[in-house]
């Protein structure tokens, strides 16, 4: 909990919109944004099968060996607590959002390790949102995901919260710091 | 008379033949249009309402309402569960109510958060109440964000902006009666007279009764129920009478007495057991991964492959638990990798799996028997089974 | 064509709402209700699959001799020219539609030959309506069907048009006469 | 100088091991959020826009934008068609438009027909113009229910109640100009200056031109264009310049020069050709099933199993035939069962191909070669290919 709270705070002064920090249940329950959390989308990852009709999507790489795996692949190291469409086949890219939709200003956070340098990064799961499901690529992990009842730990809710709009397209799986 | 049949079969291979010929029979007669199907004024017990998420279409999720002993046509209606939408049941008053979300352009433009009442034999809605604040809690389906209190005359929804709410819903007089402030709590289930409990993010859980007037009578707060982090419990109960059960993440079973004011929980140690060939271990898995069943019996979900983060990749066994006992008394193994059950309240009483490939499977509750399959035929994404009371 | 116009006025008075009938354009281009015709949907059969999960449908039949197959099936008689769910997968029947629908009061008529007496029955694909889209059983056939042009020989056409709400749900296939 | 690739050795040896000791590397830097992604302001001519029709939830149909040059990352972006929507493209002035329609509360209430205008840098909304009547025709996506006339400045919205009649618009000024009256005519093709022409019902067409007020400024109607009956054109029309080029039902090709004030039917008696082994005969087949490719080629679809009734069954092969000379120059044998076909505009053009079971495939489309499949990566129902111009 201290490397999430961390980078809770991190993350909040960045996409900070105000809203001071008074106890667990005050921010919990009443931030109006913060750093707090989440995406979408349940189930198991083998509903998330593709409709048929040709050939296998090429691996998408970073190039970079610190960062191995395909990000249009459930088993990328940063999808640990994703849940929903994965953004990198929607238009964006594991960190953008793809074009029309506008990313939501506070996430759910997870802890993932990266293969290639052992650490455990923290990763933020911003959805995207104002535009229709993207139906690529559906993803489900919940590695450290727990119920609703402490929401900053669970990926079930829609964070297209903050946002114009809360329909929910995809979600991104950014690098926000190390945990400690 | 013994010559009939051979008139038939020769008045049959007439019409094969020479069809317009003179011994043809009479055309098919006109249908009477326009025909428009109703549901019976009391559902079957065999039928069952299912949650379709629509992944590929959140905005246009629906419940369908199945008839699981009809495998030719198990799919009898479908009621409109927009965007994140919740579906509540009252069959004594032959009404569904459904909490939703719209925008006035489908994806963008001016936001509505309303509750629609519909009629359960035609389908059709008959009323709607607005709720204020564009605030309704979207999240995948659960059973708990979106319940009755004071028997089937209000309702209460969930609210998450992220701040936490719950509003209070008068559903006979189709007004908002009161929103109260919940920090750090969620989910609901009925209580007493006329309250609900939810539980907190502390692990304690707080038990509310209402005014006439939907406004805070009483609170009361009961500590350490839950360990959140080591044992959290899977937030979709099952009712067996007035009593909540909770499986969680490791195979605790937790029961709360919801029949007077505050929740009392049970005391006792039940948990639904250990087996061998788990990988590392058997824990339940899945989405809504524990029913009640027929004399009391639990019925939960399980998954050989368990372990941190398993919790949701859904199972293979459905393990049954007396709770009185506090023994298993039996595991059924399933055709396929499954996430969600529920049991019939019919007279033999089936178990209703809903598959990772969306497909529904029947099972006799009592033997475990594989009755049937329904196939992919009434749902996109099958998330929650609410079979009728 | 002169068993559809028969038939098409015999529809026209089951379902009369008005509207003088003056010429062939002014009907096509101006009756407010009418004898017209259509459903929805397109493209080959080919695309009309389950999303497998499970066992087939066991056939739902008429237990009439004279009125064989399977009403779930693309192939039953009686669907040579619809375009879209069948409402017998959908809580309706082959002419009735499910509950909570409205049944478009105008539709596209058929002639389609039932194998087991032969004749050629004018059928009626009437959409219903104000529900979202079924997802069961979808089936494209084209006997007849002739491009938008011609709007009364044209299954393209979405005709949930006289009811309160144009959200087409499936599409039932009536006997309303024989072709003479 | 030499020691260089052992020292790297080394160290990723170390980092595998011991990933946190000195030798490892920095982490992995912090990523910049919020962060949206845009298009470019020219699209690449290896893009086409993809009508998915979304038959299993119409009122949520999309375009989607796709690279067909990208086999790993095909979908750029989408662009919301409700019910029965369409979508016109302006590269000129970076914006894309949508006739769609809405209701209140996303299947009943209050409908909306509404034009909105689309930034097609940024895929976000910039403008709306509502469209009065509730009258917009619903149908299967068409080219022809909504298209462009005066340029870009205005477009032309089919009505169907069934009723049939043209909305004109002025996407400049963001105003509804007029409504005309046509009764017994569909879809639009832009004529001349300022105008369109429309097929009738008794095989004419009319081509009329339009006041700078947007009402009728001339009507001429051209007789016996085609037999509806016998040899109907599909409505779907290829693009080459400004001559419209249809394929009817038994593969004549029809061309109408569109660059006057009134469509003039291009004379001669072309056709796609016969080939052996029908069962019983090779017709097109397909939804969109023609498109106008390099050096005046005609790309048309089409089954061996063409009948009455077989015209949007999808084909097998495309035929591509030079209008010029009247001959049919190439086969194309598909690698599977196809719907819908389109040209790209590329420097080396291909055809793109989308299949009965959604995927998209490319192919070289002057040699015919199978270049790649983007397998189903962007749409669930792809109807229409719209290569960038």
């Amino acid at each position: 909990m201290s490397a999430f709270d961390t980078f809770a705070e991190k993350l909040s002064r960045r996409l900070a919109r105000g809203t001071s920090r008074r106890s667990y249940l005050a921010w919990l329950g009443m931030a109006a944004t913060g750093a707090a959390v989440f995406p979408v989308l349940p189930v198991s990852r083998a509903a998330a099968q593709s409709h048929g009709g040709g050939a296998a999507r090429p691996p998408i790489t970073s190039g970079n060996p610190q960062d191995p795996g395909d990000r249009a692949s459930c088993d990328y190291w940063r999808y640990c607590a994703i849940d929903g469409f994965l953004c990198s086949c929607c238009g964006g890219t594991v960190n953008t959002c793809p074009p029309g939709t506008e990313m939501s200003p506070i996430t759910w956070i997870g802890t993932c390790t990266n293969p290639a340098d052992g650490r455990a990064y923290v990763i933020s799961y911003n959805d995207c949102c104002g535009v229709s499901s993207c139906g690529q690529c559906l993803c489900n992990r919940n590695e450290g995901d727990r119920p609703q009842v402490r929401p900053q730990s669970n990926n079930d809710y829609n964070w297209c919260l903050s946002t114009e709009s809360s329909i929910y397209n995809c979600s991104v799986a950014a690098i926000v710091g190390v945990a400690e | 008379m013994r010559s009939t049949p051979f008139a038939l079969a020769l008045l049959l291979s007439a019409f094969a033949g020479s069809p317009l010929s003179a011994a043809a029979p009479p055309p098919l007669p006109e249908e009477a249009l326009p025909a428009v199907a109703t549901l019976p004024e009391n559902y079957p017990k065999s039928w069952v309402l299912v949650h379709d998420f629509n992944f590929n279409a959140i905005l246009d999720g629906r419940v369908v309402v199945v008839d699981t002993a009809d495998t030719a046509q198990p799919l009898k209606g479908i009621i409109r569960t927009a965007q994140f939408g919740n579906l509540l049941f009252a069959p004594d008053k032959h009404e569904f109510y459904t909490a939703e979300t719209f925008y006035s352009r489908l994806t963008r433009g001016e936001r509505t958060d309303a509750i629609t009442l519909w009629d359960s034999v035609t389908l059709q809605p008959k009323g709607e109440i607005v709720l204020p604040g564009g605030k309704r809690q979207q999240a995948v389906t659960y059973n708990g964000t979106f319940q009755f209190v004071n028997g089937h005359k209000w309702a209460v929804v969930a609210n998450f902006t992220p701040a936490q709410s719950v509003t209070v819903v008068d559903l006979e007089g189709r007004k908002v009666l009161s929103e109260i402030d919940l920090p750090g709590c969620s989910h609901f289930y009925p209580t007493g007279a006329r309250g609900f409990t939810t539980f907190c993010a502390d692990g304690s859980l707080t038990s509310i009764q209402l005014d006439d007037k939907g406004q805070v009578a009483s609170s009361r707060t009961v500590a350490d129920v839950q360990d959140v982090e080591n044992q959290a419990q899977f937030q979709n109960a099952a009712m067996a009478g007035q009593t909540a059960w909770f499986v969680t993440f490791r195979g605790q079973l937790k029961g709360y007495d919801l029949s007077g004011p505050v929740a009392r929980p049970l005391p006792g140690n039940l948990s639904v057991g250990t087996a061998e060939g788990g990988q590392p271990e058997w824990r339940p898995g899945g989405w809504q991964v524990i029913a009640a069943g027929p004399k009391g019996l639990l019925y939960v979900l399980m998954s050989p492959y368990g372990k941190e983060g398993s919790h949701k990749d859904g199972g293979t066994e459905v393990w049954l638990i007396d709770p009185a006992s506090g023994k298993r008394v039996s595991r059924i193994a399933l055709q396929a990798h499954s996430a969600s059950i529920g049991v019939t309240n019919e007279t033999t009483p089936h178990l209703i799996v809903t598959r990772a490939d969306a497909g529904i499977d029947v099972y006799d509750a009592v033997s475990g028997a594989f009755v049937h399959s329904l196939g992919n035929t009434t749902a996109f994404n099958p998330i929650l089974v609410t079979p009728v009371p």
